[in-house]
């Protein structure tokens, strides 16, 4: 089976009608505006969210809106008071985003790149995650923090990281990494609706991708992966873009005979373990493919579970496919090695299947 | 100041019920085995007080880990306070948060906070729910010598000014970062200086004299309210205790400079400055003391029947809605 | 066989000549002081290091000399200049203990808890991680962050973490976890020493632990975990103060008949798999405690790891005793049951006996 | 000013040679595919020379995203930087950290920076060590107008104030942060203004005129010499184009302003400012223009003819001695 974007989105449940191609970065786009729409309390905040546009009256014509024109067009449509350019001040806005959604709005705040998370983590997770339970629930924090992961761009270690492991591990936190523009638009609701702080991952290397997304607003669940192709061989998870090199691989490895079934994630905080395992229960074999570094990470922890909890059925070493432990390089002759490959996913699970 | 007699009697019932809150609960959770984080106010009084006495039940404060002032002075009732110092269910928090975390949402209360700055923000972010949602609040942080260099402040500072927000930026200059002293760690005399560099009103008052506090606090709170913006109070006082119970502070400070500060007690320099007025007693004064005691007895006692939380109640809050099940899942434990 | 300390030390290769028993907190000071008296381009520098001895001259009599009394004396020794208090500024004074130590100095600095390491991460992420890497190899940095972790103390969620696991994380860094007076001395030397950054975490559970110390300088190899106690059943992986709540649960399984091997990590980066993984081809089992949280932590990587790595020898799942994914509680009544413990240690180690 | 001709011409050549680089380095970046995080800093040259020129070879710098300038101006050799742009082995960091971490140890540049203001504590580390070890150095710290209102440059500054290190804070203020003007951005007229919050001097100059910006970084680097501490300087310059090669300026900046800026171009203020004075002459300054240009396209055949690394290079330089095997354990690799 080939895995076309039409498919995907029909996997997950696709509405019929009102349907039309987009890109990743219009169904964000999309989704922001309609939950603005939807909910006044709503209110989005950045470096350069309005960009340009924030001072149409000084003249300025067109405008960023957000550094990949993920909001463009929110101020005009909004106003200033809805949609906040910031300075250069993480720890302060994205604190206040959190103080602004435990006291009645509903904010949205962007970091970014994840690569930058150090500047103001401890907002994240001393407040945002903790206030929660330390205050014994008497507060919510319907907060959603916007931020971008990816390598293959030729930008370095400083701009090339995908760190949700590290916000996976702080209790209080959900994570989502949507894969295609469907799920971009329905995480993405999802997030901004959900009562508790959702740190929600763009991969830069997805926006162009164009997929079916309904015009609707629609939301997904937050904790639930889906399988965007089944087999019965063995079982990749994928992350965020690292699901589409499964199933590229997936499908080459059809060619030789190997049925992989390929889970795309979706959420990394909470995970759905019970996904995984079902499949794992089916296929005997496992391979995470994370394109993050690989201690402590989102793989150690699927491969650690699904040993754990299926123990008994696996027929294979829980593998890894990942990032090596070291930061990311730049030149393209090294950073294409670097990050997760279809070859990478071929071989292992070639090595995996005839161990 | 145009306080009225009955105002002017609260600020003194705040504060006698502040200073016994410390001296009986603090030792009290002590005995109780749960003083490894708590930090007494006594000597900071008039701080909260006068600051707080400017607030609506609607405002917003957020605090420090020294924050037991702060939360009487925005209406936290002690006993439940007292509750949560021990750790029990009926504290407002469930016992989940303790001395460094007292919260109090429908206080306006954001919490007492473990972390020196962190909760500035917060107080910023419930400014900017007031000014997008037009509901005319306005936010306090509260933050200490020590916390004015940490980073936060200043990006919070600048942020609320670009914004506009109706927040006040309430420096309790005690003097110390634990046995640091702010004349070693601070490279500015007045902490109120900066405000300079963020384009808003910055003033030094005296910490000690709750008039002097209350009527910067109040200036301050209208600009705010009219939308003029952020603004800058230090409050030059004192801590008369260890930064915890575990230090002796005179390894790092001097018997002269205790002296003199203790000679400045608010609740002395209240009485001095109100009691020749003639309009208010030393009897009243003494029997709002008498009060405050008396609440605190009770408010130990109501603690220790308290019950203590579940065990298993760990599991709850962590999510608004989510399964304890799944939080505990493969990690073999007991409860 | 019971573990003392002695024989803790014994087992590490302890020195015959010279040796004390003497606290943590007291071998971690004199540690400090040696590597100060043997390189005079170590210096120190945080919060409360000096405290009110900074101030002599001010007719201050004694001093904190820092938080827990680990760096008490220093500043009498070595004077302002390497033994350096510093505002409440994380950031900076992290950061220029970075620059320090890539511009020819061997900077120590204390985060005084791990807890707050969300204001000042950036510094240890992207500048002293991943300065050598991105420089092409122009620059070592021989930084040491020391900090504390641990629970147990009711002093609630943002003053009892744990999180080791988040450094391990990241490539370039190491970290260890010292469980005793004789570990926390020779790993301080050898983080000290070491050309790489290294976190150095104390637990503040283990500062008034008595154990034999040799007086003089040694240092312990970064990187290599040990065992405490061998057994043939099943092993058990203890990190910091957990290492000891393996030992007596293994005391009192060995009652039952059952014979626990106890190692201890000792480094969270490097992690020593090839001891782990020798002690299970030995055991066929695995529980690793730790008192962090479950996701993405210590446990899910060595889990994974062993699952991968010996998955033939393997005769149970290999599991986990951890904290659960939740903030730490402040109310003793809910806080002890949070923390991993002895009983909780045998049950587990029972049902994976009895699979 | 009392400098000499050849140091008059130096700066001139500095800051031609960092022109031509942008000019020519950053559309040969990006014709080979690597222009994702390249940032020209044309328009911005005397801010960089007339700072380094005060400094030794010893010295130190912090740079920013914006970093050839400094490079360049601290001594970093442009055919070097040319080949780690283009991603090759010879680049002085081997091809692992392209335009955002160019370093030159050797030169006390302590690298380009992607993360805005994170330099700026690695500079005061610089000084501190100079400090400790009696070095008689200084390190400078650039920054953006940006970086300004990042909470690290509040802790840096009070930090270096306190210990007096020998350390320059130089805002490159070139109006804008991506698109963000620094009007809006910035609480304060001038970031000079802020200085006087940490106890040092702070002085607002026309970061377009090398002689001006020499000057002030003259004095300053004169204090921090003797021991007199840290001092803040704010040059107002303009950068020429976008933000990186991926967006319009005229999206959020209008021509006019820009035409405005461009009269002001460095290097034409500079011929300006010298050739009246009859000394130098125009010829001169043509061919020293003509000369960077020429090294330009050297550096492009430099770079070009370099060796990629090779792609198990990836695993080097991660720690200071330590097996490839270990950093790809169990991740599949294919190298
Ligand atoms: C970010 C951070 N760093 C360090 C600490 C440890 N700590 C707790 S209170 C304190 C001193 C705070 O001083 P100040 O802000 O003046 O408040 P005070 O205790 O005097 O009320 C320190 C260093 C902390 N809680 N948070
Ligand atoms: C902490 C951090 N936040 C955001 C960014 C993204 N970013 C890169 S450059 C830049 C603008 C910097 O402005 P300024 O400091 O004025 O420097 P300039 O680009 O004008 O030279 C931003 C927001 C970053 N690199 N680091
Ligand atoms: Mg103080
Ligand atoms: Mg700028």
């Amino acid at each position: 089976m080939t895995i076309t974007n039409q498919t995907a989105g029909q996997l997950a449940g696709m509405h019929a009608t009102g349907t039309r191609e987009i890109q990743v970065r219009e169904a964000i786009n999309e989704c922001l505006r309609q939950e603005m729409e939807l909910d006044e309390n709503v209110i989005i905040m950045g470096e350069e969210i309005a960009g340009g546009a924030g001072r149409q009256d000084q003249g300025v014509e067109d405008a960023w809106g957000g550094p990949f024109r993920t909001t463009v067009g929110l101020i005009q449509q909004f106003g200033k008071e809805r949609v906040l350019d910031t300075p250069l001040s993480e720890a302060a806005f994205i604190g206040a985003a959190i103080g602004a959604s435990s006291t009645g709005l509903r904010a949205v705040a962007e970091l970014m790149f994840v690569d930058f998370i150090g500047v103001c983590m401890d907002q994240l997770v001393n407040n945002a995650a903790k206030m929660r339970y330390m205050f014994g629930g008497q507060v919510k924090v319907p907060f959603t923090m916007m931020t971008r992961i990816g390598a293959g761009f030729g930008a370095a270690a400083q701009h090339s990281e995908s760190y949700y492991s590290i916000f996976s591990h702080f209790p209080g936190l959900k994570g989502v990494v949507p894969s295609d523009a469907y799920t971009a638009k329905g995480l993405l609701a999802a997030a901004i609706r959900d009562d508790d702080p959702v740190v929600y991952f763009e991969h830069k290397g997805l926006y162009g991708s164009v997929g079916p997304v309904p015009e609707e607003p629609y939301v997904l669940p937050l904790g639930k992966a889906r399988t965007v192709r089944e087999g019965t061989d063995i079982t990749l998870v994928g992350i965020s873009k690292m699901t589409w090199v499964c199933t590229a691989a997936a499908e080459e490895l059809a060619k030789e005979g190997i049925s992989c079934e390929v889970i795309d994630l979706l959420s990394v905080s909470p995970i759905d373990y019970d996904h995984i395992n079902e499949s794992v229960l089916k296929t005997h074999r496992l391979v995470v493919v994370d394109e993050d570094t690989p201690i402590c990470s989102m793989a150690s922890e699927i491969c650690s579970r699904v040993a754990e909890e299926v123990f008994d059925y696996l027929d294979a070493p829980p593998s890894r496919v990942t990032a090596p432990h070291t930061p990311v390089p730049y030149s393209r002759a090294m950073e294409n090695e670097y990050m997760p490959n279809e070859s990478r996913v071929k071989t292992t699970v070639r090595n995996l299947m005839n161990r | 100041m145009e306080l009225d007699r009955e105002s002017i009697l609260k600020l003194f019932k705040t504060m006698a019920t502040i200073r016994h809150f410390e001296e009986r609960g603090i030792p009290e959770t002590g005995q109780r085995g749960m003083s490894a984080s708590v930090h007494s106010s006594a000597g900071q009084e008039a701080v909260a007080t006068g600051v707080c006495a400017n607030l609506t039940n609607e405002d917003y404060i957020g605090s420090t880990h020294r924050g037991h002032g702060h939360c009487i002075a925005k209406g936290v009732d002690p006993k439940l306070m007292m509750a949560e110092l021990f750790g029990r269910a009926t504290g407002p928090n469930k016992g989940k948060g303790g001395s460094m975390h007292i919260s109090d949402m429908s206080k306006g209360m954001l919490g007492t906070n473990g972390v020196v700055g962190a909760s500035i923000p917060l107080a910023v972010g419930a400014a900017l729910t007031s000014k997008v949602k037009k509901l005319g609040r306005v936010a306090v942080a509260f933050f200490g010598d020590g916390a004015s260099n940490q980073g936060v402040l200043h990006e919070s500072m600048n942020l609320a000014s670009v914004w506009k927000l109706p927040v006040i930026f309430c420096c309790e200059n005690n003097g110390y970062a634990m046995s640091t002293p702010s004349e070693y760690a601070l490279s500015t005399a007045h902490v109120a200086d900066r405000a300079q560099g963020y384009d808003m009103p910055g003033i030094t008052v005296d910490g000690m004299d709750v008039f002097a506090v209350y009527d910067a606090a109040a200036q301050a709170v209208a600009r705010a309210r009219a939308g003029d913006g952020p603004s800058l109070i230090e409050c030059q006082t004192y801590r008369f205790y260890g930064h915890t119970v575990f230090d002796n502070p005179l390894t790092y400070r001097s018997k002269e400079e205790e002296d003199h500060w203790r000679a400045r007690d608010p609740l002395k320099l209240f009485r001095e400055a109100v009691l020749p007025q003639g309009d208010i007693t030393a009897a009243e004064l003494d029997q709002i003391e008498a009060d405050a005691e008396a609440l605190m007895e009770e408010a130990v006692k109501f603690a220790d029947e308290s019950p203590l939380p579940e065990p298993v109640e760990l599991y709850d809050d962590v999510y608004v809605n989510y399964p304890r099940e799944l939080l505990k899942r493969g990690v073999n434990m007991a409860v």
